[in-house]
């Protein structure tokens, strides 16, 4: 596969793009963030999303999605990057659509599937227990109870925990942790009795809960794929998520540099444009080549997830590594070329750096991937 | 030396004292410093009388000549009173622009009357000044400053605008540079006018940064009246004074404490959310960024104490100033990226109790400011271009 | 496509019958290449005889025409012979400045004359060119370059001097930039001249590199004659050529290949000397600058594959070679870099059996220079700055 | 202490420059290296620098030498890596000296001091056995024999090696690789029955060697301080050396910076000189910022070996691995902006990116070190 986007994806992206400047440019964030939403989203924006066929866009065409590729997911992504589009289209969209239309029955394909692609259903992943990502290290107990099971523990950094209709938990039904098998996924009502969630304010006003466990019980009808074996099915959505979080921070890291560009050339200080000046010059040519590298890995994990999903992990990785880092010097550079202006609310290039801060974080960071790419070469 | 140890247990007896046990707590932030000015409300009986004890002593700018509110202490004596409130852990009674930036410009620059007239209200902390350097067009480029003082015979007539000046909206005076001259070259029309910021025509605005803090304002000047005496130094002379302050600015941003860094050691943080394994950080890539930051910042401090010994020995640069703050902004960035990387999503909240309000981020976007405040690090770089390595067209 | 499948089913046979046994062994280093020319000296029966199979099939160059010496190949064709080749472990029969980039040149802007006279020789190895562009006071700056060609009616006279003449005292013929106008702005003074290097006045100096290889040599011209019928091209026209082969060169140097990179994965090397714990390096920080390293070196080959892809789909930028250019230069000075930092004292070693008289640190001093030739790592970020960014000034 | 030198300091360096200036110029190194001259360095210029006090300059002035200490041993090796000047210095004058002086018995300072101290007896650690600096690591085994100890085993990239007329063996006498305890320092003549030497030529020309010792029998007078504890008689023989290589990384990375400075300052492209291009010109910046940086941690380490021996580890380990890189980078740099003609034997930047890379090699570089005070600090 050509590491190009095909015309039909062209165009998808040119209605992205267009769709998104018109409905949810950086203006509809700001009035999110500072009317203090406790959704963090619209619904309504995401309904129309939806309509535009981004919340299905990976359902099948049988439960009533649009059947396309994380291709096109990346695309919409990265312009939702962008715009700064508060969404649960990562969360709901890639991760869990990911998880059930891979790993699910019929039967919770048919009840969770078609509300996804309507917008209607918001579905979240928890995963992590601590501060930083360790999907192996889940502890959270699932015991065997009557029919069912009964789940205690906590979760944290759950994305769109708080709006979350419906929860994916990643829990043990046997090992310890540290140990990939012996993880098992649940379906659980994220208002079931026992579950607790505290919505946590994010620093990019991102809606993410903590959650609390306690005697939650569930059937056996709740279990996704096997049990004991849902190490394959939660490393398949966090790798959707992973690679839908560095298309997003291509777009967001791309805006930047662009408008950061821009700017350079029409600052004047010391009677000059400051982009005449060699130092930022070659330091956005530098950018510029990262940027182009990161996009590259970015667009190959996408591919990869849509023609050979089982070896696309360490693409995934090296894309997730890649566009965090890059990302990262993108909002550092754009916030110290514009100078006092560049820490000030009024630019956007702060919220920018809190945006990509924490969508580097999600899923595993630089560190994490880089070291797991190491790790599976042996070394 | 005997002198020395004399003055040092003198000092440490009136410390005893006289400083009251409320005040010998450390601050626990930026919130609990006394700042001092004419609407300053003390949040305790004890902070008042601790500055008027220290006022009174002319200890609160313990080297300055004691006509001017000082106690005209030597510099190792000004050192063993340090040590002295060190060790008994006293707070400082009083922090402001003045005692660390106008009052050592007033004692180089200014007149017998202006000595007189405002370094016994900062050594009391009457009076909380702002400094007026930066314009929206003119941010490391501050000789193209466009603020216009004219001359009206008797009094000056200010007209422009400044921006990033520090807690303008608190402040009770400014000091200010303006152009007074505008056919002569950039760096020579520029003179150093202290006012009042209650005077006709002066308004605020404060900024907000990406942090959330509005530590900054716009400040807006009308056809504010100045009177003539309140020239500091030559008419058209101001640049050597500002830059006289600008070095001693970068002096205590980059230098001087070896910056704010982390509040504890890197790895300890790392290793508690992280994870150990074996006595090593289990993310190896995170633990090598760790240990090289602590290296760098460990040089670092030791650089600062040699830029130091090297200016007592007589043997400084006036740019090393520059090599200082370059550095310690990027380490400082560094060690915050870094305190970010190990506390995960911990250090993501923004908001809330078990993040005090999103301290350790609202810490990581401050720091992003270091490297902008005080000349930008290209602007450093320019200077130790041009000063230190006389790189032609530097 | 079954076309295509038939062209392979026949190329494999061929090479069967035709490729010697010697020739299906991998090449050891550069000393093993066949280069060919006047004075090749073949080192077996085998070599010989491959080179003269290949050009007789115009195997040599598959893409060229039939009538200057190729087999007038599809992309797609030579792509197939490349891979049967490959799979066989066929040597390249012949390598040369004359194929990679003089053939390309005279192909879009020489004379029918001219490619008839020369590239069947180049195809044939009959012929070794080398490329005279850089000067002693013009490296990065090329088109600031002196060495001139006087028009005396039947011939030009040349003049001047070059350097980083790649293999120039082993070469038969050079393609050479000299100015022809010195009236004009530097880019259009520039004409691109063949001449043979046995003429009268030409006279070469190698130069010993920091690696102890002498590839490079200093070439004096001095007052030799050129026939007119030798000019390439427009007089004064030859910076467009220049620019067309300076592209060229970076695809080579830069991407294409993915550069030459260590020769095993960098993780081995370093378990090998440096020891493993519990399947991770002992040393974590070395550990994490090869993870780092080999990140960016995938990363970068992805990035080649784009450009490639891109270009296909119409959708190329002329720049992006710089792009592939610059990042490339920097993954393989940091690959040697870190296999040094692997091998330690090992790698130290210069001479002597054990080292293999020096490759690992000859190889990592070698790629000292790829951030410099081909147009230095500054000039590709001026280009990128530019021609992509469009920055003013730049 | 401050952190400046004294004046008599100040004396002393201006007159090591002078010195080297005369009798070792680069041209000097250039000779011994095209001649191929076996000892890789002049033993005629090694006496004229005892009859300087350099060769003695530890050692105690009971002994022959002047006594004095290691910031004035860093003087001369700075000023010795600025003219690249061959010598078994750092071996003999700091490495081996700091061993005998403060853990050798009377009577084996009495046999090997003055002789040092005159310029007439070269004395070489033999310490690594892999590759790598690893000096925990130490297998070649001791094992009482009679009224002695007999040695069987392999070193290699033992400095001056192949000169040496004494070899200090660290060897293991207890416990296992790895081990700290259980190592004890020996005295050997390096023309012993059983000791084999293979000298190995250097990058940079350096007199190195490796050695097997087979079946070399040592009487009990040749064990320097304590048998099994001798890891702090290495250890401090390794900072000595460690200190004097970061002393001559600050020196040749100096050289470096200031030849560069230089050049741009003179060399012309594009119709302007190259120093006023602002990407050159903050690159410099940087690294005149970083060399200061680096030339503060050489001072450091080397007044805490004065003044706080035992506590001078984690300062001398932070000076070795900051100046390395400094130098390594000043060294890259130099050749970079020098362009083609920096990868020319004819310009000295090739010589000083090989001196640079071997001295950083010597005694841990700076992984090891870095790695080594995130033990120190715990993780």
């Amino acid at each position: 596969m050509p590491l190009v986007l095909t015309d039909e994806q062209e165009m998808m992206r040119d209605s992205a793009r267009g769709f998104l400047a018109e409905h949810a440019p950086i203006a509809h964030f700001r009035k999110i963030r500072d009317s203090r939403d406790p959704l963090c989203f619209s619904r309504d924006l995401w309904k129309t999303m939806a309509e535009m066929g981004f919340a299905g866009v990976l359902v099948p065409e049988a439960f009533g999605g649009v059947g396309l590729g994380y291709v096109e997911a990346g695309i919409i992504l990265e312009e939702a990057g962008r715009t700064l589009t508060p969404s649960p289209m990562l969360s709901t969209a890639l991760v869990a659509v990911t998880v059930l239309a891979r790993f699910a029955s019929e039967a919770q394909k048919t009840a969770l599937l078609p509300g996804i692609a309507k917008g209607e259903r918001i579905v979240a992943l928890a995963v992590d227990e601590g501060a930083k990502h360790k999907p192996e290290g889940i502890a959270l107990s699932a015991k065997r109870a009557g029919n069912g099971f009964r789940l205690d523990g906590r979760k944290g950094f759950v994305l769109d925990g708080a709006a979350a209709d419906t929860l994916i938990v990643a829990a043990r039904t046997a090992g310890a942790p540290g140990e990939i098998s012996g993880i098992t996924l649940f379906l659980v009502d994220a208002k079931a009795k026992g579950v607790t969630a505290e919505q946590t304010i994010m620093v990019d006003n991102r809606n993410a809960a903590r959650f609390t466990f306690e005697g939650v019980e569930v059937d056996g009808g709740a279990v996704i794929g096997e049990v004991d074996g849902g190490w394959a099915a939660l490393e398949a959505g966090l790798n959707a998520g992973r690679a839908g979080a560095a298309a997003e921070l291509v777009g967001a890291g791309g805006e930047v540099f662009e408008r950061t560009v821009a700017y350079v050339r029409e600052r004047k200080q010391f009677g000059k444009l400051i982009g005449e000046f060699q130092g930022l010059q070659h330091r956005l040519a530098h950018l510029y080549t990262e940027m182009e590298i990161a996009r590259a890995t970015s667009l190959k994990a996408l591919q990869m997830l849509d023609e050979k999903p089982d070896a696309a992990g360490p693409y995934v990785a090296l894309a997730k590594a890649k566009t965090g880092e890059i990302a990262r010097l993108a909002s550092q550079e754009g916030v110290q070329m514009h100078g006092g202006m560049g820490m000030t609310d009024d630019l956007d290039f702060g919220i920018f750096m809190k945006k990509i801060r924490v969508t580097q974080e999600i899923f595993g960071d630089a560190n994490f991937h880089t070291d797991r790419i190491a790790r599976l070469r042996g070394y | 030396m005997a002198d020395l140890e004399t003055f040092r247990a003198e000092a440490g007896a009136w410390l005893n004292a006289n400083c009251p046990p409320e005040m010998r707590v450390p601050f626990d932030g930026e919130d609990a410093i006394t700042w001092g000015g004419r609407n300053w409300v003390f949040r305790s009986e004890a902070e008042k009388v601790w500055l008027e004890r220290m006022a009174a002593k002319g200890w609160t700018v313990p080297e300055w000549p004691r006509e001017y509110g000082g106690a005209s202490l030597s510099r190792d004596e000004a050192k063993v009173l340090r040590e002295e409130m060190g060790k008994r852990k006293c707070r400082s009674p009083v922090e402001s622009f003045g005692i660390w930036m106008l009052g050592p410009a007033l004692l180089k620059y200014g007149s017998h009357e202006q000595k007189l007239e405002h370094l016994p209200k900062i050594a009391r902390g009457e009076i909380r000044w702002c400094q007026g350097y930066s314009e929206p067009g003119a941010g490391s480029d501050l000789a193209s400053l466009q603020t216009k003082a004219e001359d009206k015979g008797d009094h000056y007539l200010v007209n422009g605008q400044k921006i990033w000046t520090s807690y303008a909206d608190k402040a009770d005076w400014i000091f200010c540079l303006v152009r007074t001259n505008k056919d002569a070259p950039k760096h020579e029309g520029i003179s150093f006018l202290l006012f009042d910021m209650a005077s006709a025509g002066v308004t605020t605005a404060p900024i907000t940064l990406i942090s959330g803090a509005s530590p900054f304002c716009q400040t807006f000047f009308s056809d504010v009246k100045v009177p003539k005496g309140n020239l500091v130094g030559q008419l058209d002379k101001g640049w050597d004074i500002a830059k006289y302050l600008l070095t001693h600015e970068r002096d205590m941003i980059g230098g001087g404490s070896g910056g704010m860094f982390a509040s504890r050691p890197l790895g300890q943080i790392a290793a508690q959310y992280a994870g150990q394994d074996g006595g090593v950080l289990e993310d190896g890539m995170l633990r090598a960024k760790i240990a090289q930051l602590e290296l760098d910042a460990w040089a670092f401090s030791l650089a600062v104490d040699r830029g130091r010994d090297l200016a007592k020995a007589g043997q400084g640069l006036g740019a090393y100033s520059s090599v200082l703050k370059y550095y310690g902004a990027e380490v400082n960035k560094r060690a915050l990226e870094l305190v970010m990387d190990s506390m995960g999503s911990d250090a993501l909240e923004w908001e809330g109790k078990r993040s005090k309000e999103g301290k350790t981020a609202r810490d990581w976007l401050r720091t992003k400011a270091n490297s902008i405040e005080g000349g930008t690090n290209e602007v450093q770089l320019n200077i130790i271009a041009k000063r230190i390595l006389a790189l032609p067209g530097a």
